[in-house]
């Protein structure tokens, strides 16, 4: 399994923080957003904005390789400090 | 080294004397940045902010900045404190803090660590205007300013 | 405003808050930058050292500054304390405090009251050294600095 | 009269800080320190480093109009902060 987490607008449109897709071999960060608009359309309403991605806390791109047991985070352009 | 998210607020005398405290070497000059909640942004009024964040994330992404900052500028210290959840206008938000044995270097961490923080590390703003809370957007010179220092390793 | 010459210690938090009640409008952010004592020059260790100043000159030039800095920069307030006499290793030296809109301003105007401070407030350090006290010389990069402010209009 | 002051490695050349020579008309502060080096050779020695000038407060160069009743100060390069 994958623990994918939304975060600010992202987890509003998607309706909650914590979610879980089935993990399967040489899947890429891609291909863990297509499984979640199949899953629930509101992901596909979340990919609207700009979404950023963190894989077990490190920004990664789209393309990156997401492993059974990886934390996946998708949200927006940070805005703190 | 220190970088910490907090609930509560923070005293600038004893992050100061911190920071002072754990010098490697005897530091010739301190740069600290505050940042502060406003009472207003581009539309009027605010009535405070909520601060959301990733928590595992924020103090992994905190301390690697500045770990960074302590290797790139030789800074004999650095602390970072973001505090997180609801936040009345004129609140502290962060506190940067940089010692070095030449002032230029303190000055440029410090400003390289906002820079960087403020598109990298995961944090979130939700102001409130008459009654209603509004997600703020990223501003395109953050990311510009964040974009050169990563350019810019002459500096 | 304030600019003053202490003989005594100052203390961090009160300095900021001094600041902060000062501020002619809500700032988003604040910087402060503290010179200290360090207990070593080019010739080796030190034992602390002594600051000379022109009395009456001294607070009219760094009234100036901090009055230059707030026009020049758009602060919301600026502040400036230099301590004078005997001065032991790590002690503070200099507090200068800037309070901004925006953080690039309160960095840049910090930056602009330090480097200028160091070509134009008559104040002058004696490190003492093995019982002997030896006038620390002007740095050719201190003059730099201070001079790359006055063509730098655009910045 | 002019009253001039000197400070740091000056007034420890020149031997004290604080010392008085007549006015005249159109001095300048060049002026101003050859009276003061006929008065006192300890003032040559003194003119061997860099010397700052201030009028009542404000730095000015040697070409400067001093007036009776200014007070002229010379030290080296400042170095505090």
């Amino acid at each position: 399994m994958i623990t994918v987490k939304a975060f600010a607008q992202v987890r509003e449109v998607v309706g909650k923080e914590t979610w879980q897709v089935a993990g399967a071999h040489n899947q890429t960060v891609a291909d863990v957003l297509d499984n979640l608009c199949e899953l629930d359309s509101r992901w596909r309403a979340a990919m609207d904005d700009e979404l950023l991605v963190a894989v077990n806390h490190t920004m990664r791109d789209s393309s990156f390789t997401v492993n059974d047991g990886d934390e996946v985070a998708f949200f927006p352009p940070v805005t703190g400090g | 080294m220190f970088a910490r998210v907090s609930d509560t607020d923070f005293n600038q005398q004893r992050l100061y004397d911190e920071l002072v405290a754990g010098c490697a070497a005897s530091p010739g000059g301190i740069v600290t940045f505050t940042g502060l909640v406003r009472d207003f942004n581009d539309n009027g009024k605010i009535d405070g902010l909520s601060l959301e964040h990733y928590p595992p994330m924020t103090e992994h992404a905190m301390r690697s900045l500045a770990e960074q900052a302590i290797s790139r500028f030789a800074l004999t210290n650095a602390g970072i404190v973001h505090r997180v959840g609801h936040l009345s206008n004129f609140s502290q938000i962060v506190w940067v803090g940089c010692a070095a044995s030449h002032r230029a270097s303190a000055f440029d961490a410090a400003c390289y660590i906002m820079d960087t923080l403020k598109t990298a590390v995961p944090l979130w703003k939700k102001e409130f205007q008459n009654g209603t809370g509004h997600w703020v957007k990223a501003k395109a010179s953050d990311a510009d300013a964040s974009l050169a220092w990563m350019k810019d390793n002459d500096r």
